[in-house]
């Protein structure tokens, strides 16, 4: 049976929307249970969706179109950057869930209607084909992620929840001016009909700037993150890793949805602030998460840092590097989702998240320091894992454009290894200095099921990535067709090899799959 | 006039400007005349109904009492309260004979003797006379003392309320007149009544608010039996009672005045004005001023006698009187004027 | 426009009203300095207070219903400001314009009546 | 015949009137009859409504007529106004009797002011001349000034009433010695024979004339920087009234502004655009900025009611036929906010019997009123425009028509200062869902809950399926404006 | 002759009394009400003289409008004053702040 026939996607959206108002009335464990069964079977619908996606098929799939609100088409269907997306939202969430399950205690209806809802804005934002439904899905998640850190988060939450909240706000609310200018001058609000039409190049440097604001704030692009260290820290662990996990890519994908389709004359005139900002924020932010005592906010510093590679690889204007952006983007949301888990793990044991405050943890907690090994390394990007794909990927596109931002690029990775070497080893090695933490029980068989479920598919997308790419390629291809025109001039010293690199990877593909369409083998190729 | 004055040899504008002035004069000077001997006159009435003989030592009949308390007030020494407001307590009996004289300057006396024949003329009066309340107002005021204060706010509240009803009731005569020009006023009620009274009053629809007007004029002058901004037992002398000498006397003095334009209007609005009581030739034969004259001093006869036989109102029945009797009915009577010259005269 | 010279005459009364007045309130004061009846003393200028000193200052607070008659005072006297060019007009405007007034005096009888009822005219 | 033509399109208004009259009466008879009389004013309210649908529904009536020889204007413009203004009176009508029982200050004569009051607002949006426009405005503004002191008792009340009374009696002078000189410099008090005589260029009396009216309906609708009053009259009146003026004159002031400009000065768009853009500009920063500060809920629903003016504002700066059925939009969603978020302040009573204002009260709500709570941050975020909550809407046809205008700056001026704003909205917010429960505050009366929940849910859910209906209905309104 | 723009003059200058009674009054409300009133008589100077310069009766049957209203609003104010001075004891300017923010 085929999720063709059935409108899947408003399914998604509604089963978590139900259960969200459910949980609203219900006490305690009635509402993590009905949470927890509306996420799986969420994700089993997920998997479903998957197995019924043809990547070969149409552009857009599973496509519905309803004349409800409006101006505001329901017009929502996804392509397979949508699918992935999607599927690492729905796989997060049961976990998320499972994460939250013994750490809230208060308001747990509440709580959990919250992340019920989150999932369904996200899958909204993720479905959306109109430009103003994307947006109201885009900018609703800041409400339930304001109640989430406002509410369940740590001592400085309120500070933290008003940071994200504005910032976030501030950046999107320009791309709604940008947006309304759009429909004005197209016509339309269909984003098809949007990737279409060609904007003038002078009005496409402000769109570009107003969708610019929003994105880098939300992604987040230095020097505008600091919102996302506090937001972090604070927020409870699920919220976190929901918030690295889903909502930075939220956006990567607006980059790739909007700014690069849309706006290629004035993506490639702003690449060098694209390339500038990500070089400073892998360098930088590597620094300074060097030096945290908070692991919390190592981690986002690194997320920091890792979203810099998403948007270099995305800005790359080839195949290689925006497939490298979308494979980092799934790796990062599984990888430092996963290490806020076990951030989670631990701080729920000895509530701090002081890293001199534990030590030798390999000793205590075995299976724990194993799995944080492979979320580290997987973080650093060693082959096998995850990290690795994405992010050779996407410097390996950046490669073609810029050889000093690659070169930068590639020392941030080195300092990444850094920083998350010198964590883990702080954290699982060593003396146990701390009693307490040396008492610490090592996991449970529900943590266990948190965090083993995300090691399997980090290795698996480390294996055998082409299980992701799959999905992607063709869409990919489509846009680095449409924004061909645009590309910009590189300074990149080995284009020829390069040239002949990309010809071997797409013939490599086209060998082994067979159906990747003519036109963007060819631009692919382009060089 | 004017042009007698320009058969003296002056131009237009001079003839005119003289005239004017004679005319002001003419009436000015008289009017204090009259009030001076219209007080002698309600006096001996007053003491007539009450079996006594009056002023009668001052001249023949005591005719010269009044000129002798003039003479008398105007020798006093005027004393200014040391807590009064000095400007406006000497202002206020100036506003109060000022506005009492000016009054008169749209009043027909005959069919040529009007100083100002304005085409709102009646309205012009209305204004006027309600200007008088500041004088009252401002007298109680200044005075900053309390019998004169409480008794200033009475008069006004007194004199306002019943404004209301003379303003329902002038509408009423306006109505049938057509016109607010007193002098059409006067002419409209030539032959009115069956074709040969003149007087608006003599109609059914009017006689009853000729009687208002007359009760409310009372009321409006604060006469007796709405005396009741002097009560003596409670307000001394009203809102007079820190003044002396001739500015006294001018609170006097104004007061007379305008119950005589009260007469005057009383006579003009119903009952014909300057024009003989019936629309027979013989009687205009006598001149318009002296059937003006007469019909004033019949409702001043009325006012004395008033004044002499009916017990003083209390101050609540008073506005009783005035907004929930006077009022409606006047205000009924506008829609009842309207509708029966609607179905008669327009239709 | 419509002639304004009647009302010179008016002005000019008003002028002389207003000096015959003045004279009377100030000649005498001339005059009684001259006289030398013009004597001032503490108790003579001391406001009337029935033979002993006042209490209070005499423009303290006083009834409230002094307001509500000014107030019903201003309203009904504007109503029949309507009414003065209505009554002259009556006869061009016809039946609509009788109907619109008495629509408007109706309207303002039910305002009577209810500040009747609600006791705005009592001065008990 | 005219006068019959006349008075059928006047028909709400007459309703209106006569039942206010009637109601008056009885309100002189029974003391007692508040509740009754609500009722009855509402039914009045409906009746006068349902003569609006078949002037909104038949589009042979979209343009409407004039009655009384050009005085008064009946169109689908004003139709859609007084529909409006009649829903937000009714409301406020169901919720007061309870709210002001409970102060103690409930009287027969409240529905009867309200009811005079919209009729003042129905003749005010649909004049077409000074007069009329003057007098149904005063109509208004005399009700209102005696609903804001209708707590006699209250010191704040009868502050309010003379504050509300002096400034308003300001503005009303303002206004009309603008409309004294645009008749002078025009030679009539006809909006379309104003604009005729207007085209071209003007000298300094007429510009000084429609800076003067301009300046008088800004003090209206409370727009920076005539909003002085605002937040004074908001404490201090009782909160049913302060939501009435919070909605229904708000909005008929609005659109009477907007008929003035459009109609009135509709041939000299530039001479009063920049006013417009700069009021807006003011009164969004001012109305933000404001009410951060501030620890009273009704003055920071005032502040809020003057950013929103602000906003609103953009729809006129805007001139163009999406302007103004934005601005349609916003205020009938506006409304709905505005009356929603009173509706809860009105239940803020604690255990104590205290009627609590402050932001102190709010705290911990959500864990002691969880639904109020809910239903107040739905139109916290909804004031602030921030989806999923239909505020948004609002706020993005508003600024959709800036965009068409090409009022770039003060699209984007106006859009970074709506994140000012949200930072108080957001404060509220926390208040309730973050801070420790301080007060109890007791369930409340059950009208009251119902609407306030009612309205959030509206404005969660229905609201965006309306959106086809508020865009046919401010499509039409401005269509029969700009036709006249 | 006098022309329109006296009229002018003395209604301008008025209307700015009354608006200036109305802000730099610091003593009594009821001087604010008289000013009030003031600013409004301008207004009907303006209409009335416009009027008779216009040969176009609109205007003073406008200024028979603001006078009733006028009128009306003179009479709530005053109420309003009266409910008040009943609760605060005191009509002075500097007195109505009860409410600061």
């Amino acid at each position: 049976m085929s999720a063709e026939n059935l409108p899947i996607l408003s399914i998604m959206m509604l089963v978590p929307l139900l259960a969200s108002i459910a949980c609203m009335f219900l006490r305690d464990n009635g509402a993590r249970q009905l949470a927890l069964g509306a996420t799986l079977l969420n994700l089993l619908l997920g998997i479903w969706l998957w197995m019924s996606f043809n990547p070969t098929g149409d552009q857009w799939q599973f496509t519905e179109n309803l004349d409800l609100f409006g101006p505001i088409g329901y017009n929502i269907g996804i392509d397979g950057i949508s699918l992935m997306l999607i599927m690492l939202s729905v796989f997060l969430m049961p976990i998320c869930i499972g994460a939250s399950w013994r750490a809230i205690d208060k308001r747990v209806g509440e709580y959990m209607a919250a992340f019920l809802m989150m999932e369904v804005i996200m899958i909204g934002v993720f479905v959306a084909q109109d430009l103003l439904l994307f947006y109201i899905f885009f900018e609703a998640g800041l409400i339930p992620m304001y109640l989430i850190i406002g509410i369940w988060g740590g001592a400085n939450r309120i500070y933290a929840s008003f940071k994200f909240f504005l910032y976030t706000l501030l950046g999107s609310v320009l791309m709604l001016l940008a947006m309304l200018w759009m429909i004005n001058e197209a016509g339309t609000s269909y984003i098809p009909d949007l990737h279409a039409y060609k904007f003038p190049v002078e009005a496409q440097t402000w769109l570009w700037l107003a969708f610019f604001a929003s994105f880098a704030v939300k992604v987040p692009m230095w020097p505008l993150h600091t919102w996302l260290p506090d937001a972090h820290v604070q927020a409870p662990t699920a919220g976190s890793v929901i918030l690295a996990g889903v909502l930075l890519k939220l956006g990567g994908y607006g980059f790739l949805r909007f700014s690069l389709p849309m706006f290629p004359e004035a993506s490639a005139e702003f690449l060098w602030v694209i390339l500038g900002l990500s070089m400073v924020a892998v360098v930088y932010t590597s620094l300074v998460a060097l030096v945290q005592e908070d692991m919390k906010k190592l981690i986002a510093y690194s997320s920091v840092a890792h979203m810099a590679i998403v948007t270099i690889g995305l800005f790359a204007f080839n195949q290689q590097g925006i497939e490298g952006a979308i494979i980092v983007m799934l790796s990062h949301g599984l990888v430092s989702g996963a290490l806020f888990l076990c951030v989670g793990v631990i701080y729920d044991r000895l509530h701090t998240r002081d890293i001199g405050r534990y030590g030798g943890l390999s000793i205590n907690m075995p299976k724990y320091a194993i799995l944080f090994l492979l979320f580290t390394m997987a973080s650093i990007g060693l082959p096998g894992t995850s990290g690795f794909v994405g992010e050779f990927l996407a410097l390996a596109g950046i490669y073609q454009i810029s050889t000093w931002a690659t070169l930068i690029c590639t020392t941030g990775i080195i300092l990444g290894a850094g920083y998350m070497l010198y964590l883990y080893r702080r954290v699982a090695f060593g003396a146990q200095v701390n009693e307490d933490a040396a008492a610490m029980q090592d996991i449970d068989g529900r943590e266990m099921w948190l965090l083993a479920p995300i090691a399997a598919v980090v290795l698996w997308m480390g294996v055998y990535p082409e299980s992701f790419i799959q999905p992607i390629r063709r869409d990919v291809a489509t846009i680095v067709a449409h924004i061909d025109r645009a590309t910009p001039a590189t300074d990149s010293i080995i284009k020829e090899n390069d040239k002949a690199m990309t010809k071997y990877r797409v013939q490599k593909h086209e060998g082994k799959e067979g159906h990747l369409p003519e036109k963007s083998a060819e631009h692919g190729s382009a060089h | 006039m004017t042009e007698f004055f320009i058969s003296l040899g002056m131009n237009f504008e001079w003839a005119w400007f003289t005239a004017t002035i004679a005319g002001i004069l003419l009436i000015a000077l008289p009017l204090m005349l009259a009030v001076a001997m219209i007080i002698y006159v309600d006096r001996k009435i007053w003491a007539a109904m009450a079996l006594r003989k009056g002023p009668n030592v001052v001249g023949p009949f005591g005719l010269l009492q009044s000129f002798a308390d003039g003479l008398k007030v105007f020798l006093q020494e005027t004393i200014i309260p040391s807590s009064a407001n000095k400007g406006l307590f000497l202002i206020a009996p100036i506003i109060t004979f000022t506005v009492a004289l000016l009054a008169w300057a749209v009043i027909p006396f005959s069919e040529t003797a009007i100083l100002s024949n304005i085409n709102v003329g009646l309205l012009y009066i209305l204004a006027v006379s309600s200007l008088g309340v500041y004088g009252v107002v401002i007298s109680g005021w200044a005075s900053n003392s309390k019998y004169p204060f409480f008794s200033a706010m009475r008069a006004a509240a007194q004199m306002i309320s019943y404004e209301v009803s003379i303003g329902f009731i002038i509408i009423s005569v306006v109505l049938f007149a057509g016109s607010f020009n007193m002098m059409e006023i006067v002419e409209g009620q030539r032959g009115f009544g069956l074709g040969f009274v003149n007087a608006f009053g003599f109609n059914i629809l009017m006689f009853p608010m000729a009687i208002m007007f007359l009760i409310s004029a009372l009321a409006e002058t604060a006469r007796a039996p709405f005396d009741l901004t002097e009560a003596e037992s409670e307000l001394v002398a009203g809102y007079q009672t820190e003044y002396s000498s001739m500015s006294f006397a001018l609170f006097w003095l104004g007061e007379y005045a305008n119950v005589l334009l009260m007469c005057a209007l009383n006579a003009i609005l119903f009952w014909g004005g300057y024009l003989p009581p019936v629309d027979w030739a013989p009687l205009y034969a006598v001149p318009g001023i002296i059937w003006l004259f007469a019909k004033i001093f019949f409702f001043f006869f009325v006012f004395s006698w008033v004044k002499a036989t009916v017990p003083r109102y209390r101050y609540d029945q008073l506005m009783r009187l005035g907004w929930k009797i006077f009022l409606p009915i006047s205000l009924f009577w506008v829609f009842l004027v309207s509708g029966y010259l609607m179905l008669t005269r327009y239709s | 426009m419509t002639d304004l010279s009647q009302y010179l005459p008016i002005m000019i009364f008003l002028i002389i009203a207003l000096g015959l007045s003045s004279a009377f309130v100030f000649l005498p004061m001339g005059v009684s300095r001259l006289t030398g009846s013009h004597k001032p003393s503490a108790a003579k200028l001391a406001e009337y207070e029935c033979g002993f000193p006042a209490f209070e200052d005499s423009r303290s607070q006083f009834d409230v219903r002094f307001y509500l008659v000014a107030i019903l005072f201003i309203i009904f006297d504007l109503e029949a400001a309507f009414l003065f060019p209505w009554a002259v007009s009556l006869g061009e405007i016809g039946w609509a314009g009788w109907g619109t007034m008495m629509l408007f005096l109706f309207e303002l009888i039910i305002g009577f009546i209810y500040a009747w009822k609600v006791g705005a005219l009592e001065w008990e | 015949m005219d006068l019959a033509i006349s008075l059928y399109f006047t028909r709400p208004e007459l309703i209106l009137s006569f039942s206010g009259l009637i109601l008056l009466l009885i309100a002189a008879w029974r003391n007692d009859s508040g509740k009754l009389l609500s009722i009855l004013a509402v039914a009045a309210l409906f009746g006068a409504g349902a003569y609006l649908i078949e002037f909104l529904t038949n589009p042979s009536y979209s343009d409407g007529g004039d009655a009384f020889s050009g005085l008064y204007r009946m169109d689908a413009f004003g139709s859609y106004a007084k529909l409006i203004i009649y829903a937000a009176a009714a409301i406020c009508l169901i919720m007061t009797p309870s709210v002001l029982t409970r102060a103690g200050v409930f009287k027969p004569e409240y529905p009867i002011l309200v009811l005079f009051a919209v009729v003042g607002m129905g003749i005010m949006v649909s004049a077409v001349d000074f007069v009329t426009l003057y007098i149904g405005l005063e109509l208004n503004s005399l009700a209102a000034y005696v609903l804001a002191s209708f707590a006699r008792d209250d010191e704040r009340s009868s502050e309010a009433g003379l504050k509300y009374f002096v400034l308003g009696a300001l503005a009303s002078g303002i206004l009309l010695f603008g409309m004294s000189l645009i008749y002078g410099f025009t030679g009539s008090t006809q909006f379309h024979l104003i604009s005729d005589a207007l085209s071209g260029n003007i000298g300094m009396g007429a510009t000084f004339g429609l800076v003067f009216i301009l300046a008088g309906l800004a003090f209206k609708i409370s727009a920076a920087p005539f909003h002085m009053w605002t937040p004074d009259v908001y404490e201090g009146a009782p909160t049913p009234i302060t939501a009435f003026f919070a909605s229904a004159p708000k909005v008929a002031a609005s659109i009477l502004l907007v008929r003035v400009s459009m109609d009135a000065f509709g041939s000299q768009v530039a001479a009063w655009q920049m006013i417009v853009i700069f009021v807006a500009l003011f009164s969004i920063i001012v109305g933000a900025l404001g009410a951060i500060g501030q620890q009273n809920i009704k003055r920071l629903l005032a502040y809020s009611s003057i950013n929103n003016i602000g906003f609103l504002l953009i729809g006129l700066a805007a001139a163009n036929a999406a302007g103004i059925s934005g601005m349609m939009t916003y205020l009938a969603i506006y409304v709905v906010m505005t009356l929603g978020a009173f509706a809860c302040v009105m239940q803020l009573v604690d255990r104590q019997g205290v009627v609590r204002e402050d932001m102190g009260a709010l705290a911990g709500l959500s864990e002691t009123r969880p639904a109020l709570a809910y239903s107040m941050a739905a139109y916290m975020f909804a004031l602030a425009g921030i989806p999923p909550l239909f505020g948004f809407w609002g706020k993005l046809v508003v600024f959709q028509a800036a965009i068409q205008a090409g009022l770039f700056p003060l699209a984007i001026l106006g859009i970074c200062a709506s994140v000012i704003g949200a930072f108080y909205y957001l404060k509220v917010v926390k208040i309730m869902f973050f801070d420790e429960a301080d007060a109890i505050i007791v369930p409340a009366d059950k009208v009251l809950a119902w609407i306030s929940g009612l309205f959030a849910i509206i404005l969660l859910t229905v609201g965006w399926m309306a959106i086809p209906l508020l865009q046919h209905l401010g499509d039409n309104a401005a269509a029969a404006l700009l036709a006249s | 002759m006098i022309g329109i723009e006296h009229y002018l003059v003395v209604s301008t200058i008025l209307f700015v009394l009354g608006v200036l009674g109305i802000f730099l009054n610091r003593k009594n409300v009821i001087i604010i009400l008289m000013a009030v009133e003031l600013i409004l008589l301008a207004v009907n100077i303006n209409l009335v003289a416009f009027s008779a310069f216009l040969g176009d009766l609109t205007g003073q049957i406008f200024a028979m409008f603001v006078l009733t209203v006028a009128a009306g609003e003179a009479a709530i104010g005053l109420a309003i004053l009266v409910i008040y001075f009943r609760k605060r004891g005191t009509i002075a300017v500097d007195d109505v702040n009860r409410m600061k923010g």
